[in-house]
């Protein structure tokens, strides 16, 4: 079969940086192709240049027996070709049904009715109850992906780019847009998938291509391959496929939590032990992140206790919580986690960085330092640690939020998605720090939407149904139908 | 009762502004006024002045506006004044707002006198009495009006005669001479145009350096200093006004100016307030530079304002064009202004 | 029901701040409230309403425009002279006053997407050379005795109505319908919201850009001409200094320094309430710098209190949610 | 090497505007290329730096004070009164001046925290305010005949060096020693360029707002009495529209109106730039307006080559890489 699209000897130079290397590929038609590579390997460099989001340096793409040596959004829009960013590319001002409709023309004027049934057709399809209406302004980051997804689909294209689009939902929703997929698969769309999530690419992929560091390494077919020759081939090693488990355990309570209201979460309690690792699950809106932030002082409680090593404290504002050693890993890196335009170390540094200083002044030595401390156990992939942040992949800008909360040397520290957009590897290294720290007698609570890791990673688990606190379950009691039982539940 | 108010306080307003000697004569003319105001006073009480000022800002303008406030109010009469901060639109519905609220006199002092025309037009349609001073609006019932060309004239007359007094001997053209001008607005645009007939007036004169949008104390110093960069030789300038003058003198008095000889360096200007008055004192022992303003209008402007205003309200016969008296102050007349 | 009664007032809190003002002038003095004295108010700010609409398309989009206000005087100034250096018909004079606005506009914005600088930053270079510009071509001087055809655009009435009010309304309405109704108008908002988005979603956002500099340019020029016939001269000085009675007024009514969103009936709410103010100060007598101190206060009074309003919406209807 | 050059250049391209202004105006007019010239520029802009360098503080963190010409005209007002009409001694009345600078920059700070409005706006308040205010003390009155002993900070000189250019020095040295080497410097940073992150990082960004604005009040006010100083007088209208320029030369000297990102130097060329573009045009002798047109173009030149570089700057280095 003739492919519908085929990169030739694509380059992309970024400044010190080669994020594609002479990299040919191509896609057939009606097939689903999976991305698969490091964090930094390249892959949304790849769509952006399919996209003409980014002029590649060198190469040529043909799409559809037509040459370009570069794309631009309307062309390849123009050309059927639609994409779900890594990022959101949403209009917050502007409604879903807006977005999802935007850059699309029905007659002369804007018909608010056929925009509002369009997005209304494709909600009912993920099973999700969003106002059409609603602005995109204030909607939780897997509504907005939601509507991200919709926009997508909504039009009729042949071929589909989805970057991550799995990352900030849960798994009810991954499993209705498996099922839309599905759908578009049977129509002979083309589909473009990027996951860190290994089972995913199992699950939908046909063909899976792995990459590294910008360069082709090899395309698969997804039934005569493994998880563990894929990751070898993405990371050059074999990788433990067991989650590490804490070698120490403490039985002194860290950190307790009583009747605490607030933020839309009503009279939660439980405690955390030192050297804990306690998961947080819940589906979309269920007030998880709510609760951190509650924690972390970030809002404002309206009732409740939180003790500390069995001393009431009162945490008034995000200072008071880094003051008793608590730390929240937000899960929104580009909006709550970094400082786009600073560069790495300072980005490191930041957080704890009066603890450098002496009397005001910043001791430059001891942050560098820390940041590379810091950085390199989370392995950041960069040529430099003065590189402005906003210039690293999606996954190693987390690491950069992850290695500034670490910085700041936390007794309890709280990981709100703290994978979310990792690669295989990078996530094996989290989740051995998570152990590590523990071992250390950190507590740590850890929110995730994936599964798998949630299970995998915690000692207990603690499930959150429309901001009450539904269910808790210990570790012998742990699987995937439990929690979601608890996390269906209504109050 | 009110004529006794009056005249117990229009003297104490004056004290500040008017000389001695004026003091003396403008208080009998009161007196003689006071028996004509007695009875007008009754009539005058709880009627309304709107007075519009183009900006107040302008320390004069405020002074004057102030000081006619204060006449008015001993007759029990309001004034209120609406400050068009030098915009010639807001001017235009201060006008109406006066209008619409039922003022029995509206004063203008145009910001742009050809831009009130009509809205002065109808005021009066509306039942206002309007008053102008200052630029010719072409519509009024009265009008105090201030020939800015004039103005910029007697200034040149002024910077001429420092000249032939200073340089008797002088070539023709060998004396340099700065202009610090403004016209941003069609008045100043012609009291300039007034300002540059220095050189019909006194043949020993050069314009080497005529500088734009000059109007505040900073702005002249910056410009002097740059302007001695090209032409140190220069010995006078003509400043549109009395703040840009302050300026030239700071510049040319200060310690390291490149003015060496005081004594052969003048600056003049127009628009009377105390800052200027002081310094033109010091001129004598050329410890000030600013020798020279031009004051417009009678020693009592606001009391002839007023009085205008007055006979406007109580429908006594007056005089509809009334040019303002242009004064040279100088060195020689500055004591009976202190 | 009764949260439908607050969620309604809420939006619309800006007009409460007007109706305040309104009521508190006309106690203190009745004749404030005269059919005269709104005919007035309507008057005198249908030209600044006019101006902040067409600063609203480009303040929505995500921009600024700081050279509104030689904008006016420049176009005003060409066509007076056109009229009257010139001699040129009083309608081929509106049109050239018309065109050089959209040409001002146009300037604004090739020069924003061609040197990929901040509107902002663009129109405060573009500012000093429309001003140069149009004191070379005045060379100070006023421009009086315009026609009384021309002079009707500013002063005249249509029956009972004045002719500028009508102006205004019709501005108002094609705007508003241009902002909400066409596919344009969605992408002004799209731009100011995340260019980024726009752009990828296949909006041509440099056209997008020019244009809403285009219309700001035409609007600015309709005030203009407006604004010199109710004046009947013009010089250059005319209309300087309203970008920022327009600034305020459109962030008075809503329209975010960001971009994004906003609506015409704000910004006409925001040029209102600051006429009242002028107006009704003045009518009550307070002294000019009372009233530059009063006119801060309640500028500040009105975007806290909008501000209070709206971030006290997102708490109750949380607990609407709750219950 | 050569790499290094080409960025080392592309990071200053502002001063190489300032040095090819220079250039420019010295080979048409060699007077221009003087000490006392310098000099004069040196001590002409020396407030205008101290009061932009308080204004850079608050734009890096992500506002805007656009009240900056009336706080100058309230101190100045406010020092000259305690002199001259209550008699305080100098020294006394320079401190009430800063701290009137400290108290008005909190009151901005205070506003846009409580209020929750943009900066912008708040301070678009104020300035009408504190407008009024100064009026209101002066009661338009100029203050003169200051005590040498207090021209001095405008006038004098320690040396053969400006006291107001040795204050600017030191001014621009402390500056840039806080905003890069202490961590509140950093802090500012952090709130421009992500308020929210900063929050969670724990910083406690209101009180950091309220401190940009005090350090800017408390500069504009050093400014303020330099510049009364030099007048040797006091208006209310001193140092009005101060705040353009101020704004003006701080996005020229790179300070973005986003927040986050601006350097001292480059507050410092920007302001110089205005100032060489000014005086080195009077020496040359353009005319007014036409003086306008140039500032226009340059300024635009200026900020879209700048810009221009910072574009290509990527393109080279590509090439560079695959050399
Ligand atoms: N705008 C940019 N400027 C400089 N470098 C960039 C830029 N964008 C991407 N890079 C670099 O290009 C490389 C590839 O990035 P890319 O975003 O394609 O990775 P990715 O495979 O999508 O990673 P992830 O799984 O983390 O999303 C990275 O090293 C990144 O730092
Ligand atoms: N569309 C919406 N509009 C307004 N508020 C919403 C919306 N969706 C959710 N919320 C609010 O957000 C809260 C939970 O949000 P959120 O989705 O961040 O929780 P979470 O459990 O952390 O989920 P996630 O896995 O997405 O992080 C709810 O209490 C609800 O009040
Ligand atoms: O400059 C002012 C001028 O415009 C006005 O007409 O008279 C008073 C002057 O101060
Ligand atoms: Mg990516
Ligand atoms: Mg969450």
């Amino acid at each position: 079969m003739e492919p519908i699209l085929t990169l030739k000897n694509i380059t992309k130079l970024y400044p010190g940086v080669r994020a594609l290397d002479d990299f040919s590929i191509e896609f057939k038609p009606g097939e689903i192709h999976a991305l698969l590579g490091e964090n930094g390997a390249g892959k949304s460099t790849l769509i952006k240049v399919i996209s003409g989001a980014i002029e590649p340096t060198a190469g040529e793409i043909v799409y559809k027996n037509k040459t370009y040596s570069r794309m631009t959004p309307k062309i390849s829009r123009d050309n059927g070709i639609e994409v779900i960013y890594q990022e959101f590319n949403l209009v917050d001002t502007l409604s879903a049904a807006e977005n999802i409709c935007m850059g699309d023309r029905f007659g002369r004027f804007v018909d608010f009715k056929k925009m509002e049934k369009i997005a209304a057709d494709i909600f009912k399809q993920f099973k999700i109850d969003i106002n059409p209406k609603a602005l995109v302004e204030g909607m939780t980051p897997a509504h907005k992906q939601i509507v991200e997804i919709s926009k997508a689909i909504s039009k009729k294209c042949e071929l589909l780019i989805m970057d991550e689009p799995s990352a900030p939902l849960t798994v009810k929703e991954v499993e209705c847009m498996f099922d839309i997929i599905e759908v578009l698969k049977k129509k002979g769309i083309t589909i473009i998938y990027i996951s860190h999530r290994m089972d995913e690419i199992f699950r939908i992929a046909d063909r899976v291509t792995v990459m590294r560091d910008g360069t082709f390494v090899k395309t698969l077919l997804t039934k005569e391959t493994n998880r563990d020759e894929l990751i070898s081939l993405m990371v050059g090693r074999e990788l433990s496929s067991d989650y590490p488990k804490p070698k120490k355990h403490y039985d002194e309570e860290i950190l307790r939590l009583e009747h605490i209201y607030g933020n839309g979460d009503s009279n939660i309690s439980f405690s955390l032990r030192k050297g804990e690792i306690l998961g947080l699950a819940g589906l979309v809106g269920a007030g998880r992140t709510e609760l951190a932030r509650l924690i972390y002082g970030a809002d404002r409680m309206d009732s409740g206790k939180i003790y500390l090593e069995g001393k009431e404290i009162k945490i008034k504002s995000t200072s008071d919580a880094i003051h008793y050693g608590i730390g929240l890993i937000p899960e929104d890196r580009k909006n709550q986690g970094c400082f786009l335009e600073q560069s790495i170390e300072w980005n490191i540094a930041f957080n704890n960085i009066r603890r450098f200083s002496k009397s005001g002044i910043v001791n430059q030595k001891q942050t560098e330092e820390a940041a590379k401390k810091y950085g390199e156990a989370m392995s950041i992939k960069t040529p430099s640690y003065v590189q402005d942040v906003k210039n690293l992949s999606g996954g190693n800008q987390q690491k950069v939020v992850i290695a500034k909360t670490l910085a700041a040397n936390s007794r309890i520290i709280i990981f709100d998605e703290p994978t979310r957009g990792i690669d295989v590897g990078a996530k094996q290294e989290i989740y051995e720090l998570m152990c590590a720290l523990a071992d250390e007698g950190i507590g740590i609570i850890m929110i995730s939407s994936d599964m798998e890791e949630l299970l995998g990673m915690s000692q207990r688990i603690i499930v959150l149904a429309e901001g009450k606190k539904a269910g808790e379950l210990e570790k012998e009691e742990f699987s995937q139908t439990a929690v979601l039982k608890y996390a269906s539940s209504c109050g | 009762g009110c004529g006794q108010s009056a005249t117990a306080e229009v003297p104490a307003a004056e004290t500040t502004q008017a000389p001695a000697q004026e003091e003396a004569q403008a208080a009998a003319e009161e007196t003689a006024a006071d028996a004509a105001a007695e009875s007008g006073a009754v009539a005058l009480a709880g009627m309304t002045i709107g007075y519009c000022m183009p900006d107040t800002s302008e320390s004069f303008l405020s002074w004057l506006s102030n000081s006619v406030k204060d006449l008015a109010a001993a007759d029990g009469v309001t004034v209120d004044i609406a400050d068009a901060a030098g915009s010639a639109t807001t001017q235009i519905s201060q006008i109406e707002n006066f209008a619409a609220s039922g003022t029995d006199l509206i004063i203008v002092m145009a910001v742009e006198p050809t831009g009130v025309t009509d809205a002065i037009e109808r005021a009066q349609a509306a039942g206002s009495m309007v008053m102008v001073a200052g630029g010719d609006t072409g519509a009024y019932d009265a009008i105090m009006f201030t020939d800015q060309y004039e103005d910029g004239t007697m200034m040149a007359e002024m910077g001429a005669a420092w000249v032939e007094a200073t340089f008797p001997d002088a070539e023709p053209g060998s004396i340099e001479i700065a202009l610090l001008e403004d016209r941003s607005t069609p008045e100043a645009n012609s009291r300039c145009d007034g300002m540059n007939t220095i050189t019909d007036i006194c043949d020993k004169v050069t314009i080497v350096q005529t500088v734009g949008s000059i109007k505040t104390n900073d702005a002249a110093q910056a410009a002097m200093e740059n302007i001695m960069q090209t032409n140190p030789e220069i010995k006078l300038v003509l400043s549109y006004n009395s703040g840009g003058a302050m300026g030239v003198n700071e510049f040319a008095t200060r310690a390291g100016s490149p003015v060496k000889d005081a004594s052969q360096f003048a600056v003049f200007a127009s628009d009377l307030d105390e800052a200027s008055i002081a310094a033109i004192a010091q001129s004598g022992d050329n410890s000030s530079v600013f020798r020279g303003l031009i004051k417009f209008g009678s020693d009592d402007l606001p009391g002839d304002t007023y009085n205008l205003a007055k006979k406007i309200l109580l429908n006594e016969t007056y005089e509809v064009e009334n040019p303002d008296p242009l004064t040279k102050i100088t060195i020689d007349n500055v004591a009976d202004y202190q | 029901m009764k949260e439908k009664v607050i969620k309604i007032l809420k939006k619309y809190t800006i007009i409460l701040v007007l109706i305040g003002l309104i009521l508190f002038f006309s106690i203190i003095n009745p004749v404030f409230f005269s059919l005269t004295n709104f005919t007035n108010i309507f008057v005198q700010q249908s030209y600044v309403i006019i101006a902040a609409i067409g600063l609203a398309f480009v303040m929505i989009s995500g921009g600024m425009d700081l050279s509104v206000g030689y904008q006016m005087s420049l176009v005003g100034v060409i066509t007076a002279v056109s009229m009257m250096w010139l001699n040129l018909p009083v309608l081929f004079s509106v049109l050239i006053g018309l065109a050089m606005g959209v040409l001002l506009g146009i300037i604004n914005g090739v020069a924003a997407v061609k040197l990929k600088v901040h509107p902002l930053i663009i129109t405060l270079g573009t500012m000093t050379i429309f001003q140069g510009t149009s004191y070379i071509i005045s060379n100070s001087n006023p421009i009086f005795g315009l026609p009384d055809s021309f002079k009707f655009l500013g002063q005249g009435y249509v029956g009972p109505i004045p002719f500028s009010v009508i102006a205004m309304v019709i501005v108002a309405f094609f705007a508003s319908f241009v902002l909400n109704k066409t596919y344009f108008g969605r992408y002004v908002y799209a731009l100011g919201s995340n260019e980024e988005a726009a752009h990828l979603a296949g909006v041509n956002t440099k056209k997008i850009k020019i244009c809403v500099f285009m219309i700001c340019g035409f609007f600015v020029a309709l005030s203009a001409i407006i604004l010199v016939g109710r004046a009947g001269s013009a010089t250059s000085a005319t209309g300087v200094g309203t970008e920022f009675t327009c600034m305020t007024a459109a962030v008075l009514g809503g329209i975010s320094f960001k971009g994004g969103s906003g609506k015409v009936w704000g910004v006409i709410t925001g040029v209102l309430i600051l006429g009242v103010l002028s107006s009704g100060m003045q009518i009550i007598g307070l002294g000019t710098y009372p009233q530059y101190i009063a006119k801060g206060i309640v500028l500040l009074a009105a975007v806290g209190f909008d501000n209070y309003q709206k971030n006290t919406k997102i708490k109750k209807t949380e607990k609407a949610v709750e219950a």
